[in-house]
């Protein structure tokens, strides 16, 4: 077959590697310790070198693999570092410096997001970060983050860890290239997919625990069609993201177009579904004991590092071929 | 997961996109009546004639037998094309009682009515929906009993999408007295010019009369005319969703791919406008309804309720493509037109074939396990 | 008491007195007949006369109560001439055209509404007006039709009566004053809530009696919460009209802000009931057999005749004394 | 219908706005622990001092027993001024404690804690939610049993808001054994100090601990401080409802009109632009709710499902105000601010109470007249 949207016994077999590792390795439970992520496990597993080519370390894996996996590492809610990481490699080594290209790709040099706001730069769980991306809009910026003093600034909820750098920056380079933008914004909308999924299969396992009114809580039809509505637009945006990472694995010329959609399709289902899994949790969603508050602060974080909206910019894959004027 | 089309698929591309360009009528056609029956037999033989009509049959049953590949090209360039819309009064002999003959009839049912179907002959509708069991289909009470070598059937249908020009009826009845639900039903082929048979238009809110309630009064039907076996009828009638929900299903869905592009042209959108951020989300969902069509045509096997999650989001998305036309329309919104036509009949999206609400109980109980609904 | 917001004696009675003759002479049954409403029984009522001051032929009432009565025209989906008449009589009573504003308050003058459409008009149910108010935005036209030819267009479900008027029109005056803006606007939005609370009704007691899986359909949660929706957004409307009618009665420095939040709210919410309404029908709804399309096909038809959205040009009635700045 | 105020409530307004704007904080108070209860209790202090505290309750309790209309400005007054949330420790004390005793309470149960609530020198918490009763209140099972003259509680309770800072709480719990739903509850006044009770603070989503899961193992409470009728306690809880969903709820409906206030002045909204779009529905709504809250103040009496009503529409307006903040923020989002706290705080607004769900229900079954759910 040419076409076939299923995955393939590779994709099968890294996806329950993944799997296995987050599962003994980055717990949910390991957020209650507010401690940073140690990336190591994950560095050693490849995941940070996924996509670059077997002589250079890589696993001879494509975007389409890596994008798998980063939907899973949003299901983990692993530090944005493990975005800012891959989007580190490919910076540098677009910017022909290859030795940090192979040492981030190594998890030898740790990297962390970052958000320009005013006239400062967030950065974003970058305590010990020796290098960042700077997240602006239509362009990503690799600085040195070394000789720069930051200023711990409390974060969204007491749980997003920030701190503060302003002054001049040293920048080691920056790109503005679309393709670059396209390859980071399918990684981020992949971990936006595994939130959206996550927060619905923690919504329905919920749903069928609790009880009030003497029975199930999913037996009535109001939360009943809240997990619908969670499943048919994570089912939605899952189909997309597969549909983009192809066409950017492939270089096609939709691919734009995909990644477009996916920026715009993404924040708003992982939201929504977020939303839903908190209220179905009642009280204690609202809680700080329960885990789906961590989801939707990671929402918040994933959606500044998306570049910005091109959804009208770019033509249509599936267009008309005359005007709706001329057929009319 | 790949998306590679060969050099064939992509001759095959360029043929289909030049026959549909040349041969595709540049009008739409008319919405009800009889002259609705003689456009879509007008092009359906047209597409018969040129070896566009029933690609993805079985070849042995006159169609093409064409993989999926080529099915999702025929569709892409059929709608890009502007060619007409799929859901005319041949939709339920194309791609749901020739799919179920195929699957279920018997070898003369095939002989006979196959042909006819894809050459555009005869014209079927469906007779499932009752007025007491609209979304609780299993529920239906229209009997017929056994009589000698016949079928004898009372009650009505309603809701039957052509009924006053169709040929043959596609109709499930209860054959099994005190049966209940599910069990006990068949499914018959029903001859429309039966005696007994009374057909009362109904018209729906955008004035066009293209469905019905149906009335039968001691109609005899042969018992040669039930497909697969006797009381069997819920089997037989699940037999095609799978076609139903991958084939079938795809000319509607590309088609809201059309209707957002044709949307962005008609308003204008300056950037960061209201419109604009609208637009864009629409687009944005009919990317990711394209990629759900695709995901599911490879799908194996399809399940009721992946059809039900397609269902719901092109319906919602449908809905919300036109309403958003009707903002765009300004005072236009207020005359007869193509979209203010298609607006009003896309009301129908979230209540025909199971209500929104349906499927959301199927999604929520088929998919996510959670509790059944509690009988009464 | 000095502030009350319940309906005062004088009001229980006039809404009473309307709505006898309304379900006398204008049921909801007469839409299957397909022909224009006579509005002499309102006239003779004196619907259109309702806030006219007692020597020039008015009964006394004032612009609250003369809203509370087109909500009830709204509900039976009265004619939208009935909405053209009292902005005519105000529209030709500010232009010194007395003689023409007693004629139209006493219903001896046909007008329609109109709206324009590129080049030409579009009259709504005028096929035999005399009159006509045009509707432009932020703008009251009102124009003479006795020599104009009409060209009969086929409206909206084929069930929106429409006509077309071209070239040069016979102006008899035009207002931009905010003032009878904001009139106009409030009957309009009266209707909307009409309607708004109309297919809110019939959506409730179709579910009370539509059975399906063995018990009624309003037992099934979803079509529960579908009211409840209904309810509470028109609850909120109701609310907000009887604000904004009292103070354009009584020339409140918040009349405009209020009349400018109904303008926003009032058709979302009408639209929204309605397409509820619709649902909830399931098959019939979506039949022309069943009245809730007529309800749809008038809130179209209404939100034409609403003028131009101001709500962010207007100072609101209740806000802070200092910036957020200088507070924290 | 009127909204005419005397030349008496003006004067009125114009002393109420004089002392906010010289006496209330500048600064929004700590959210939690001793400290919050300290600013809370100053700020209370204050307010009485001046005349300001209780200004609903009658005379004769300390109160100055305003008239609704006075009650309107100062409200309208007191979120201008930015003055404290009334959504503070001080609360439930003053508008549903306070409330009950008066309504319900012994005169010895009167001269005891009414005065302390006015001066703050007393802070309540509500002891009614359990974990297997959130949403469903009558199914509780914290029991209390009569020994001598004393009930012995145990069992536990959840979501209590300031437990962990509270003299008092008022404490529903099921005094008749065997009972079930809303029969056999007593409505009694829990002293915090008392032997046997453990509070475990709750942290919130927005980094808050200001509710708590409170254990109560062999707590005796004396007869004496039963509120109303032992095994009447269902009664006691629904009196405060109807001043609960007026005057209460009243600071919090009108400060979504300041915030949405602030949020057009943070926002740049260019003409017709979506953000420009969406403030100025949300503007409206806030308008809407602001006419709403009025139209409840003249009801009588205020139901239930008024409340639910009214609630909803709050809850659901506040998230989306708050969301808008969070778009309007960029980067700064990412920070802790008041607009990133009280964004991560109106999650709560459709849960607390009776959720979002439960409210619709109510509205429903007990305005609309819906078949009521089927019990299990």
């Amino acid at each position: 077959m040419t076409c076939d949207m299923n995955y393939n016994e590779d994709q099968r077999q890294i996806l329950d590697a993944a799997n296995a590792l987050l599962n003994t390795s980055y717990p949910l439970s390991r957020l209650q310790e507010e401690k940073p992520d140690d990336l190591t496990a994950l560095a050693e597993f490849g995941a940070f070198a996924l996509a670059l080519p077997e002589e250079r370390g890589g696993t001879g894996f494509t975007i389409v693999e890596e994008a798998l996996v980063h939907g899973l590492l949003g299901r983990h809610l692993i530090s944005s570092r493990a975005l800012a990481n891959p989007i580190a490699a490919r910076l540098a080594a677009r910017l022909g410096r290859h030795e940090i290209a192979e040492q981030v790709a190594a998890g030898t040099l740790s990297v962390c997001a970052a958000v320009p706001a005013d006239d400062s730069l967030l950065l974003i769980d970058g305590a010990k970060a020796t290098l960042g991306v700077v997240f602006g809009g239509r362009q990503v910026i690799l600085i040195a983050l070394e000789e720069l003093p930051r200023e711990g600034v409390p974060g969204l909820g007491h749980s997003v860890v920030l701190s503060r750098v302003r002054g001049p920056l040293s920048m080691i380079g920056e790109c503005t290239d679309s393709s670059l933008l396209d390859t980071s914004d399918l990684l981020v909308t992949a971990q936006l997919l595994g939130i959206a999924e996550a927060s619905r299969d923690m919504a329905v396992s919920y749903a069928k625990v609790r009880e009030q009114f003497g029975r199930s809580i999913g037996s009535f039809q109001a939360i009943k069609h809240h997990c619908a509505n969670m499943s048919v637009d994570a089912e939605a945006l899952s189909a997309l993201l597969d549909m983009a990472a192809i066409a950017v694995r492939d270089e096609r010329g939709d691919a734009a177009f995909q990644v477009a959609a996916l920026r715009l399709l993404a924040p708003r289902v992982a939201f929504a579904n977020v939303r839903t899994c908190i209220q179905i949790h009642g009280g204690i969603g609202f809680s700080a004991e329960a885990d789906a508050h961590h989801y939707l602060k990671q929402v918040h974080v994933l959606r500044q590092l998306l570049s910005g909206n091109t959804m009208l910019d770019l033509p249509a894959p599936l267009a008309p071929y005359t005007s709706i004027n001329e057929r009319n | 997961m790949q998306l590679d089309f060969t050099q064939d698929d992509e001759a095959f591309r360029v043929s289909a996109r030049e026959w549909l360009l040349a041969n595709a009528p540049r009008k739409r056609g008319p919405l009800d009546g009889q002259s609705a029956r003689a456009f879509a037999q007008a092009w359906l033989s047209q597409c018969h004639k040129d070896g566009w009509s029933g690609i993805g049959w079985p070849k042995e049953y006159g169609g093409r037998g064409l993989p999926t590949e080529k099915i999702i090209l025929w569709y892409e360039e059929y709608v890009r094309a502007r060619a007409p819309s799929v859901l005319d009064c041949t939709f339920v002999s194309l791609n749901h009682a020739g799919p179920t003959l195929i699957a279920c009839g018997t070898d003369e049912q095939k002989a006979y009515h196959l042909r006819r179907i894809l050459v555009g002959d005869s014209i079927w509708c469906q007779g499932f929906s009752e007025p007491g069991s609209g979304s609780d289909l299993a529920s239906l009470t229209t009997t017929g009993l056994v009589d000698g070598d016949h079928l004898v059937v009372n009650g009505q249908k309603i809701w039957t999408s052509y009924a006053d020009i169709a040929d043959f009826q596609e109709l499930l009845i209860r054959t099994e007295p005190g049966s209940k639900r599910h069990k006990g039903l068949s499914w018959v082929i029903c001859d429309m010019k039966s005696e007994g048979i009374t057909v009362r238009p109904i018209k729906n809110m955008a004035g066009a009369t293209h469905f019905a309630q149906v009335f039968y009064d001691n109609v005899r039907i042969p018992l040669s005319n039930v497909v697969g076996m006797l009381h069997d009828g819920w089997r037989v009638a699940m037999t095609t969703l799978g076609f139903e929900r991958k084939t079938a299903a795809m000319g509607l869905q590309l088609e809201l791919s059309i209707k957002i592009e044709d949307l962005i042209a008609l308003a204008e959108c300056p950037p960061g406008s209201a419109i604009g951020k609208q637009l864009a989300e629409l687009r944005a969902e009919a990317a990711a309804l394209r990629a759900m069509t695709y995901r599911t045509l490879f799908k194996d096997p399809v399940t009721a309720s992946d059809g039900s999650l397609m269902r719901l989001y092109f319906a919602e998305l449908s809905q919300r493509i036109h309403r958003a036309a009707m903002d765009i329309l300004g005072a236009d919104a207020l005359t007869d037109s193509t979209w203010t036509h298609d607006y009003l009949e896309s009301y129908s999206e979230t209540i025909a074939g199971g209500t929104a609400e349906i499927q959301r109980n199927i999604i929520a109980e088929r998919i996510l396990g959670l509790p059944r609904e509690q009988p009464a």
